[in-house]
Parts: C-alpha cells; structure tokens; sequence
C-alpha cells in the first residue's frame, strides 16, 4: 500500500533536485571558472554576469555554489553509501540471526562505534592521514553505520515475522536466499528514508569539518567553507556568508523533507521505525 | 435512561453514521451488531464525547437528563467514567505500560473526588470482584505483567469502579482467547448495570443481551429483542447476516452476502444495502425508515412478511 | 501563540542579564582598577604556545609572549631596533672584534630569588649547546667559549669577527635563565623580567603579574592577560565587545573596517620582520630547476595576490629582507608578473606539485592565489593544508617532504637561513654562503653591502618566493598606549604600555 | 531491575574496555616516535633511548596499555611528551566546561522542545502548530555555528549586551560565569532544540493515537489531563533515545561552538593536542570522549528502565 504523494515530499524532491541540478550543470558549465582569482573582481557586488557577486579573491559566488553542490553530493553519497554498505548487511544479520549472542554482539559493536562520532573520527583521521575530503566522507560514513544497522534490524524484525518469511522458511530456504530475495526488499524503504535522513546530517557535519579546517581542502569551493572564508567580511559584506548559509539550509531541509515524504509515501505501515539521527 | 434521538457522525464532509435513533432503559442489555465499518464503534464513541479528531457528531443524546451531544467537554468528563463507562476492544493496549494496575483503577475513583487511600482499597476489591486472582499482587503488576484476559478484567475493574448507569462494551472478547471469551462474557453480563454491548459476533451478543440493533452502513437497519431478531429477521442485510453464521452440511454452498462492504463514504444512497441486495429494485433508491413497534426493520422489501 | 511567548521570555531574560553585567561588569572594573593603581591589561594572540619552553619548542608563540617580559638577555632591541644594554650595563669589544666583556648590572634577580651574576651567563651559554633542541642556535656557533671573569663580569670569546653576534643576543637564543630555575621551563619559566608567571590556563589564557623584585623602573600595567584565540573573527568580536583591549595581530585583515571609529578604537599599521615566503623545495623535482623556480616568480602577481589574499595590507619585497633592515634593496623588480615569460622558462611543459601549507589564514588565503596563478601557466600546485606547528613542522620543516610551502618567517634577520643547506628550502649556493660569513666579519659597510649582494643572489637564483611583508596590525582600544608601530623583535614588549 | 542494572554495568565496562584498547591501538599505528618528535632530527641515540625509557615508550605494547588503561580509573592520564604537564587536570578543567556547556545547551534545548513539540503535536492540525513544526525543520537546517556567529553579531557585536566569547569560571564570578556561557548554550540549545522539537512533537502525536490515552478520557480526564498525567512519560521513552544521542554527539559536536565562542572545552583540547602532535593528549581526550559516550549510553538505558517497567525483567 503506497501513502500519497506529500507536499513535503515534493519540497523536499524540488529542493534535492536543485542541488543536483547545480552539481550536474557545474560539470559542463559554470558562469565563470570558480577556483580563477581575480584582483579586478574583488568584492564584486552582483550583477553584470556576476549573478551572486564575487568573493574577496574576485571568485564568482555562484560558480562556487555550483560546484559545492558538487561537493555536499559527493560528501553526502560516499559517507551515506559507507555506512549503508557496512550498516544494512549489519543490522540484517542481527535483526534475522536466532543466534542471541550474536545479534547481541552486533548491536553491542554497534554501540560501541556509535561512541565514535563523525568529528571525532575525522579529527583522528585527519591527523593521521591529513584532512581532506576522503577523511571527512570516510568519518562520516564510518559514524552513520550504527544508524544504518539500528534501522536496518528494526526492519528485518518487523519483516521477519511476517507470514511470508515465515512461509520461506517453512518451506526450507536458506537465510541467504531469503535475506537477498525477501528481506531486503521489503527493508528498502526504510533505508531510504534513512539513506536521506544520514545524507541532510552528512551535510552538516561536512559544513562543520570544514569550519574546523577538517574538511575540503581549498581552493575547492565546499558551502562549509565559503561559510567560513565569509566571516571576516560578515559586517561588511554579509551576502557572502548568505548564500552558502542559505545553500546548507536549503539543501538540509531538502533531504530531511525528502526523507519524511519518503516515509510517507512509502510504506506507512513502517512509519514507527524512526530513521536515526 | 439513555435517550439517542437522530444521532450523525461526519468526518468533514463525509457522514459516517445517519440519523440513529435508540433508547436502553435502566438494567436494561442492548447489543448493537454490525460488520467493521457499519459505525457500531463511532455511535459508541459519540456518546462518550470520545470521538477521534476531525470527527463530529449531531443530533441528540441524552444519559438521564444530561445532554451527551453538543456540550462542551469540561462537562463530558465528569460523566465518562462516574455515569458511564466503556470498555474497548483492544485490552493489550488500553493500559497506559507504565503505570501499575492498581493505580490505574483507582485513578478513576480519585478522578471523580474519591480520597486517594479509599480508592486504592476499593481498586483491590474491584479487581477481586473481576475475579482476579490475589487482587492484590494484581494491583501491584504492570500490565504488561498480565494476560490480554486479565487486563480486560482491569477495564472491566476500571469501568464499573464508579458504579456506573451505562456500560458500554465495544468487542470486548473479540482479541481474546475463546476460553477466556465464554468467562468475559459471563461476568460482563453479571456484573453490567445497563449495557450497550457493540460486536459482529451475533453467538455473543445472543448470550448477552436482550435486545439487539443491527446497523449496517452507518444506518440502523433493524431492531428488536433478541429472540425475534435472530429467528425472524426482516432486513435482507440481516438476514444474509445470519445465513452468514449459520454452520452449513459439508457440501452445501455457503450462503454469504454479495460483494463487500464499501469504504466510508461510498455506501449507495437510498437504502444503503441495495448494492449487494439481491431483492434490491428502484424503490430502494429512496431512503427506508426504520418502522415497527419493537420489532423495527428499514426495508423496501422486508423478508418473513407473514 | 507559545513559542512567541517563549521567545519575548529569552530575549528579557536576555537583556536583563546584560544590563545587570553591563553595569556592574567591565565598567564599574575598570573604574576601580584605575582607583587602586592597579592597571590590567588583556591582549589577543592567535597562536597559544604548547609549552613555555623556546629552547625545545620552535614557534613564535613563546618568545612572544616570554622574551624581555619574562626573560632578558644581556642586551635587547630598542624601537628603533638599536641595540641596547639590558642586563649588561655595558660591553667592551676587544679590537680584533672577538672578545666581548660584559659589564653584568648588579642587583638583579631571578623571580625564584637567586642573584643573576656572571655564572649564569657561562650557564646560559652552555645551555645553548647542551639543552637547546633548535636548529637556530647554529646563529651562536661563532661563541667559541664563556668565561666569568668576576661575579659581574662575563666575556665571550668568538672564534671569527661577528656583526650579528650582539644582536642575536637580543633574540630568544640571548636569554639568561637561572641555574637554579630550569627544572620546568615548559611549565614555569623562571626569568629576570618585569613580568612573572602569574597563571596559564590552557587554551585560554596566560596571565602575567608585574615582578615585585624587578631591578629596573616597574611597568605602567601591573597585569597583562594574554588571550587566546584560535580563530580570527571571534578575536576581532573579543576587542569589539569589550572582551579584550588589544589585538596583537589582525589575523582577518578584511574586518578592518569594523574598528574605523577613531573614537572607539586606535589602528596601528606598521611592518614586521616577517617574510612571507613561497618556498620551493631545492633538493627535489621540478624545483631543483632554476627555470622552473623562476617561472614561478614570474607567474605570481604579486600585488593581486596581497590585495586578495592579504586585504592589501604589507608591503610587497623581493628576497629575505624587510626594509626596516640596514641593507634593504627593493629586488621587486627582479621577477616582475609576466605570463609568457613564465611559460617560456617551463617550455611548455606542466607540473603537479604538493603545496603542503600550515592551516594558518594567510597561508590557506595566499595559497589560494597562488595555485589559481600558477595554473595559469601550467603548474598544478594541490593544496594540502597541515596542523601548524606539529604536522607542518614535521612534514615540510623537518622532512622537506613538499614541493611548494607558504610560511611567514617572523624571525628577524633570517636571511642566514637560506645558507643552510639543510633547511628546509634546499638552497645550496656556496656563493651565497660565502657572502653571507663576509657581511658577518666585515665591517659595517662591508656587511651592508655583502648582504645586499646576498639578497641579490638569492632572489637571482628564485632560492624562494617572497609573497610579501607580513603587515603589524594592531587594534587598541582608544586610550592605550605605547603599542609598537613596527614589531622587529621576536618578542612583544608589554613593558612600554599604558593605559589612559 | 537488579539483574539487569548489573548487566547494563557490564556492559558498559566491557565497552569501555574495549574501546580503550581501540583508541590505544589506533594512536599506536600513528606514525611517529614521540620521543624523535621531541628531540628532532639532530638528537643521539642515547639521547633517544633515554626519553623513550623515560616516556616508557620502550615497553611492549601491552605493558604500556595496561599501564596508560590502569592509570585512567585513578585519573592519571600521564604526561604530555609535548608540554611536560600532566594530562589529567586538563582534562578534567576542560571536561567541566564541556560538561556545563552541554548539558547547559540540552537543557535549553529541551525547555524549547518540550512546550514547543507538545504544542505543535496538540494542535497538528491547526496553522500554529504547523508553524512550529516548519520553524523545527528550519531550525534543524541550520549548522551549529552559523546560529552562532549570527548570536554573536546580534547580542554581542551589536547590541554590546553579551560578551562575545571567552569563558568565565564559575568560582571566579557566577554572573560573569552565566554571562559567558548564555549566547553558547542558546545556539545549542535553538539547534538540538529544533531536532528535539520534532521528536518531541511525533512521540506526543504516537502517544495522543494511544489507546489508553482513550482509557484516561473515558475515565474522565479531559484531553490536556490525559495528556499530562498518561501521555508525557511515555512520550518521554523514545524522546530519551534522542536525548541521549544527541548529548552523545554533541559531547565532540560541541567543540564548533567552542571555537566561535573561544570556550577551553574538551574539544578544543582535543584541536590543540592534534596540531601539537601530543599523541597521548589526544589518546587521553579521546578516551574520555568516548568513554563519556558510552556511559551516556548506559545512563540511557537505566533512565529506560525507570521509566518503562517491560524493559526491567526483560534483556
């Protein structure tokens, strides 16, 4: 039974679309080259080509925007695909395994990398390894496993006492099988309301590396930092931390509507399962 | 004592019960039958102003001299409970988990001014009179410490713990075991002072009540006492009903009602049944009223005429 | 309508707080302080040192924060950056310019109590061999031995002729320490300064209390503060607020604007000694090229990279010399901004580099431009910002582990660096050496005019880039006084302020 | 209930134990010998072999983890091979400003979510509470220190009525002290307030579709009644999970605001410890953090407990 289409989840659809909209078009096209410093365009104010103006190295705002949005999908899909690759096969084993210590264990081992938030991971790593945008998406992503497997078992329980797993297994298949053609399909949903919810945080945890200096390295245009790069000139030139300001805002809210929709719509049967922050 | 006079039920432009007219004197049992989705369960909450959001009620309704339709909730309140009480059909999640039993039965007696010390004894004595055994290490328990039959027997407990003039019952054995069913259903019909008892179970609401009013659609379709309802019914709808339940020779085809009962909402107008009569004809395109003395039935084309 | 009244509730409860702070707080304290004498003082840095220890821990930070307030060495810089005595109330040089006898002032002592003679001094100087953990003390090698002639007398026999040797005795490298007070450096320096620790709490502050025992006149400011502050904006806010009464160093030079009230605030503008070099690994691919080192010069604007990078605050140079240096030439004309020639000198060919960079503002700023400039002309230099001091320290400074750098030298005189060969840049031109040991025992005028032929060679050979001249911004609070226009000592002087 | 607290307990130090032997392992793949980091490149052999026995960083690993792990559980957290201060007392200093600023910021974020979510779930339907919620959305879009800088420029740049940063301790002047510390917790506080909003409003609603919230009206309560005494601690059961969570992450969360509002927390010292290189500074720090976590962790499940009876036999 599929909910009705929502109008958060088509805010939510319009706001992501934007972003990755921006993102792909960067690809081919941007107003102007967005790493280029130019003295002359200093401070630009907007208009006459410059849509946003220019920032302090003459770097056209929305050049930059684009392709940050590039940025935030990239943070967003390598850490929420980490923690969906490591999380979901997880959470499945635990939510379908009769073994009670063993689900137990995962749930335990789960708790304990819960312990290690995304900063912290990315602070360790970076000093390890250097900060970057790898680090962060790894930190990230390695932090959202935990939310990913909790989702995912809640899930499998649910799915696994329903009659037809319950008749699979009657009728003699394996886990395995049952796990690949049963249970994972019927979790799905779940997850991608999960996969949405982690991307909006993912979001704001990359915003907040790269305030720290934890996070993209320049010059590549990130919104977390072309925020932090804006607050020097905050009194004078506030335009310059709006927009990337109002790009995180918008784009967070975009997924975590997305996300909300998502539920809705798709299975509201589930809806009890929260997805995890 | 109670008085229900054209009682409506809508849920925005959407009515869900029609213009439903009944009365149950003092001590008196009234079962009121009908499928899911017939209204049975929205007529019960109206009464007790408990009707969820977005869903309103008209008409009259009267518990002795006391309006129940209409009258703002500051006055409801102080009748749900002290001069009618219901218990619901769900027993597994009609307790609030963290509360202990005992507390929760006498929570309705401090509720409507009974001193804290008193109620808790009474609460014991209450769950005693439900015949649970050791009320006392009962009233101590969290529900989730009972079985589905027990903590029906607290509703129960918690239901006629004011000495109520109105019980209302709405399928209060239908998630319990049979086993347990048989003794619910004795001690409601010891216990209950007058009784609405709302089922699709037509076997139990024969050993319980005494009269019975049969609704389908939102509408009352037949009424009347028990005996002459279920041996002589008058509406296709209820008699289709019966034939329904009636245990058949191996064999023999099984005598159902056509069709399925339609969502809220889309029922046919006229006589609300005529979609799945098969005696339905243009003269069921105008609404039936509800007539006869005792014995009343909203038919074009009653069966059993003689 | 709850959340509203929720909102009005905060923000009473808001203002009520900051009246009744505003009232009793800063103001009312600062009246009583000026009542009782009593005057405080709090400045904002940027970089908050690890440890109090300079001899084992490399950074500006310490000296900073240490040298003259804390620590004093036989002689110091004055403002106009003369030498001048200090603990030596004077000193001979023998004729063949070797031999130093300082006359020690009497009467002084360390802040735990024990006398400074002329023990010390040997003490101190032993030091620099046997306990120093920094490269730099290789600027003293020319000391070939101490002796203590009486208690206050010390000499020091030097085994060549040494221009520089008094005045790096003014640096860190020239400070007394007591041969009773280096059991804890890190953590409680013990000096013969104005100033003693007074409290350290990490991460926030370092308080310094006037020494009740000070041999010399006793400072305006009786308590310095020195905050910290890890991030740019938020120190700004802290003098804007009230919260402090001097930045030492406006790391955000674009925020000027905020303290343009005269009425308010007082901007100081002067220069430094601290270069702000590009520098380019020597010993390694494809900056052992001296064309490539040189398309490099040519392909940086410098002018757009210090009005982008830097809010046009400095002053653009040319090699490792500041003009506030007796020997300053202007070598900006050396390498003037020119495309073509750039792409000539590489031949057409492109560059990956690493420009590993400590994660400081107005390196992470000018990295920017440059990596934009270079790509120009086909250099793709990858940024990599590090931790400063540790990782950078260790990768780029210890290791050379980078092809491309951006630091702020701030040490004064530091030209010599580029003499090592194995410093981190790489630069090996025995010429320049040669240059450099000639300015050191020659004469005046023969070690202004070898310098200059130094600054020539260096800046001839690309050994680095010189980005520009590290602007001294400060911002007081109206009414303070006796801030440095230009800071040409490692050290920040709190001696000479006050308060009005 | 006994049997489980024991359980939970250990639990809880098995973890901990665990996640010691984690963060020791990790520092120990970290490249680097403190004591060449120390001495730099031009240091002797002797002279190394003599701050490694010094630091003891000659001994098998395990010796030295089970000293450093040993050490912990009577605060002593060694000595920084960097700043040859004791670690301990730092931590501890700064772990009492995160902990007053944490918790500071939780609570204001729950004295916001609460009326707020409650309100918004009561009145679902109508535009208010359908304001509130969009206001939580947005509010949950927003980073930490964005709402921080803009706290700043509004109460501390321009209306001069708040300091802009730095902190204050407590004994040294209490009203300076909340002063400090007022703009700090409020942008925590308006950010996991917005997110706790949300939960709060969706475990109200969860609770309002409750039966036994029914039960209570039929027992006579009214609507707010039944709410209040029935629905609040049973809405209060998932809203401790995110309590929890949220506490938890913002134990290291926090330190975005520290930087902007130059607070000496844990973070902070964390920063400081990673720029310096002061590997067991940051072991330190990191074993607190997390171990803080787990015992938040911990904390959550006994407050489970004590709220919902069906977990205390159970597990």
């Amino acid at each position: 039974m599929k909910g009705r289409v929502n109008a958060g989840l088509i805010a939510g659809g319009v706001l992501v679309g934007l972003v990755v909209a921006m993102a792909l078009v960067s690809f081919v096209w941007t107003p102007h080259d967005p790493e280029l410093v130019d003295a002359a365009n200093k401070l630009r104010e907007p208009g006459d080509g410059y849509l946003l103006g220019a920032d302090k190295f003459g770097r056209d705002t929305f050049s930059q925007l684009m392709v940050g949005a590039r940025t935030t999908l990239y943070v967003g899909i390598v850490a929420v695909g980490i923690a969906a690759l490591i999380g979901t096969p997880l959470g499945v084993i635990a939510g379908m395994t009769r073994l009670r210590w063993l689900s137990e264990l995962v749930m335990r081992v789960n708790d304990l990398v819960f312990a290690f938030p995304a900063l912290l991971l990315a602070v360790m790593l970076g000093a390890v390894y250097g900060a970057g945008t790898l680090t962060a998406m790894i930190a990230i992503g390695v932090a959202t496993v935990p939310a990913f497997a909790r989702v995912a078992r809640a899930a499998t329980m649910q799915v696994m006492v329903t009659d037809y797993i319950l008749a699979a297994r009657a009728a003699g298949r394996r886990r395995l099988p049952v796990a690949f053609r049963h249970v994972l399909p019927n979790i799905g949903s779940m997850l991608i309301v999960q996969a949405s919810v982690s991307f909006a945080i993912a979001i704001l945890a990359e915003a907040a590396l790269s305030f720290l200096g934890f996070g993209t390295r320049p010059p590549t245009p990130s919104w977390g930092r072309m925020l932090q790069e804006s607050q020097e000139l905050l009194f004078s030139t506030p335009r310059l931390a709006l927009w990337p300001g109002l790009a995180i805002a918008l784009a967070v809210l975009g997924f975590n509507l997305l996300g909300d929709g998502l539920r809705d719509y798709l299975d509201p049967k589930l809806r009890r399962i929260r997805a995890e922050r | 004592m109670l008085s229900v006079e054209g009682l409506t039920v809508r849920a925005g432009a959407v009515e869900l019960v029609h213009d439903v007219s009944f009365h149950i004197g003092p001590g008196e049992r009234v079962g009121l039958i009908g499928e899911s989705g017939s209204g049975k369960s929205l007529t019960a909450l109206s009464l007790m102003g408990l009707l969820p959001e977005g869903v309103t009620a008209g008409g009259k309704a009267r518990l002795h001299d006391r309006d129940l339709i209409g009258v703002p909730e500051s006055k409801l309140k102080d009748l749900r409970g002290r001069a009618m009480s219901m218990v619901f059909q769900e027993p597994m999640t009609a307790l609030n988990p963290l509360m202990r039993v005992g507390a929760q039965v006498a929570e309705v007696m401090t509720l409507h001014g009974r001193p804290r010390d008193q109620a808790r004894a009474r609460a014991v004595e209450l769950l005693g009179e439900v015949r649970l055994p050791d009320p006392a290490q009962v009233a101590r328990a969290y529900p989730h410490q009972l079985s589905g039959g027990q903590r029906q027997r607290v509703m129960l407990a918690i239901a006629l713990a004011n000495e109520p003039g109105l019980l209302i019952c709405d399928e209060p054995t239908t998630a319990l075991d049979v086993t347990v069913q048989k003794q619910m259903l004795d001690l409601i019909a010891e216990v209950a002072p007058a009784l609405l008892f709302i089922t699709h179970d037509l076997a139990v609401v024969a050993s319980v009540c005494e009269r019975v009013l049969v609704m389908y659609g939102g509408r009352v379709v037949e009424s009347g006492p028990i005996r002459e309802v279920f041996t002589r019914p008058r509406h296709r709808y209820t008699e289709g009903l019966l034939a329904a339940s009636k245990l058949t020779p191996r064999g023999t085809r099984l005598p159902t009602i056509q069709g399925s009962v339609p969502p809220a909402g889309q029922f046919p107008g006229g006589c609300v049944f005529r979609n799945r009569c098969p005696h339905a004809d243009t003269a069921c395109e105008k609404v039936p009223a509800l007539t006869g003395e005792g014995h009343a039935h909203a038919c074009w084309h009653p069966a059993d005429r003689g | 309508m709850r959340r509203i009244g929720i909102w009005i509730a905060a923000g009473g409860l808001l203002l009520s707080i900051a009246a009744c702070g505003g009232g009793g707080g800063s103001g009312a304290a600062d009246g009583e302080r000026q009542a009782t004498q009593e005057q405080s003082l709090s400045v904002g840095f940027v970089a908050e040192p690890a440890n109090l220890d300079f001899t084992s821990t490399e950074g500006v930070a310490i000296p900073q924060a240490l040298l003259v307030n804390v620590y004093e060495g036989l002689v110091k810089l004055d403002q106009d950056g003369a030498i001048v005595p200090l603990l030596a109330e004077k000193w001979e040089v023998s004729d063949d310019r070797k031999t130093y006898t300082f006359t020690l002032r009497q009467g002084v002592k360390f802040s735990n109590g024990a006398d400074f003679t002329a023990d010390d001094v040997v003490f101190s100087f032993e030091r620099l061999k046997t306990d120093w953990k920094l490269k730099i003390t290789s600027q003293l090698d020319m000391v070939e031995k101490v002796e203590k002639k009486d208690d206050t007398t010390a000499v020091v026999t030097l085994s060549k002729p040494s221009n520089s040797f008094l005045y790096t005795l003014a640096t860190r490298l020239g400070a007394m320490f007591s041969r009773t007070g280096v059991d804890d450096l890190a953590n409680t320096p013990v000096g013969t300064g104005p100033y003693q620790l007074g409290e350290w709490r990490r991460g926030d502050h370092i308080r310094l209390d006037a020494n009740p025992g000070y041999w010399g006149e006793k400072p305006a400011i009786s308590s310095v503060t020195l905050k910290y502050f890890k991030d740019a904006t938020a120190l700004n806010n802290a003098l804007l607020t009230g919260g402090i009464d001097v930045i030492s160093a406006v790391n955000a030079p674009e925020s000027l604007d905020q303290f343009a009230d005269p009425n308010r605030f007082e901007v100081i503008e002067g220069t430094t000694n601290g270069e702000v070099v590009l520098s380019m690994n020597n010993g390694r691919p494809p900056f052992d090229d001296k064309k490539v080192r040189q398309a490099v010069r040519h392909a940086i604007d410098h002018q757009a990279l210090l009005d982008t990078a830097w809010a046009g605050r400095g002053q653009l140079i040319g090699a490792m010399v500041p003009p506030t240096d007796p020997w300053y030439e202007d070598r900006t004309g050396d390498y003037p901004y020119d495309v073509e020639k750039a792409k000539e000198l590489l031949g057409g060919k492109t560059y990956d580099v690493k420009m590993r960079i400590p994660n400081l503002p107005y390196a992470v700023a000018s990295a920017q431009v440059v990596k934009s400039q270079l790509a120009q002309v086909g250099i793709n230099a990858d940024i990599e910002p590090l931790e400063f001091p540790a990782r950078w320290l260790d990768a780029v400074f210890t290791n050379a582990d980078y092809d491309l750098s951006i630091i702020n030298h701030v040490e004064p005189r530091d030209i010599s660096i580029f003499a090592n060969k194995d410093y981190y840049f790489r630069y090996d031109n025995p010429e320049f050496g040669k240059l450099l040991a000639a300015a050191d025992e020659g004469t005046e005028q023969e070690q202004i005019e070898n310098y200059k032929a130094a600054a020539k060679l260096m800046s001839e050979d690309a050994a680095a880039d010189f980005l520009f001249l590290f602007p001294n911004l400060i911002v007081a609070k109206k009414g303070v006084t006796g801030l440095p226009k230009n800071a040409i000592s490692e050290s920040f002087d709190f001696t000479g302020l006050a308060k009005q | 209930m006994i049997l489980y607290l024991l359980k939970r307990t250990a639990v809880f130090l098995v973890s901990t134990a665990v996640a010691g032997v984690l963060v020791f392992a990790f520092m120990a793949v970290l490249p680097g010998d403190p004591a060449e980091v120390a001495l730099g490149v031009n240091a002797t052999p002797e002279a190394l072999a003599e701050l490694r026995r010094q630091f003891g960083t000659d001994r098998p690993p395990v010796a030295q983890f089970l000293d450093w792990f040993g050490g912990l559980a009577t605060g002593d957290f060694g000595t920084s091979y960097v700043t040859s201060a004791p670690i301990g007392p730092q931590i501890s200093d700064r772990l009492g400003v995160t902990v007053v600023l944490v918790g500071g910021g939780m609570l204001a974020a729950l004295l916001i979510a609460v009326p707020a979510g409650t309100f918004a779930a009561v009145h679902h339907r109508n535009p208010l509470g359908v304001v509130i919620s969009a206001f939580s959305q947005v509010g949950i879009a927003i980073p930490a220190f964005l709402a921080g800088i803009l706290l700043v420029f509004v109460f501390a740049v321009q209306a001069q009525a708040l300091p802009s940063g730095g902190y204050v301790p407590l004994a040294e002047d209490p009203v300076e002290w909340f002063r400090s510390l007022l703009l700090p917790w409020l942008s925590l506080g308006l950010v996991q307030g917005a997110v706790l909003t949300r939960y709060v409003r969706s475990a109200v609603l969860d609770v309002m579709r409750e039966d036994y919230l029914r039960t209570a009206r039929a027992k006579g309560r009214g609507r707010m009644g039944a709410l209040w005494r029935h629905g609040l601690r049973n809405a209060a059961v998932p809203v401790v999970t995110v309590l929890g969570l949220q506490l938890a992450t913002l134990l290291i969360g926090a330190v975005v605001v520290e930087r902007v509002f130059v607070i000496p927390g844990l973070g902070d010292l964390l920063l400081n410890g990673v720029a310096a290189r002061d590997l067991l500074l940051v072991q330190g720090v990191v074993m607190v953090l997390v171990a803080a976590v787990l015992l938040i962790n911990f904390v959550v499940d006994v407050a489970y407990a004590a709220l919902d009876p069906r977990l205390r036999g159970a597990r």
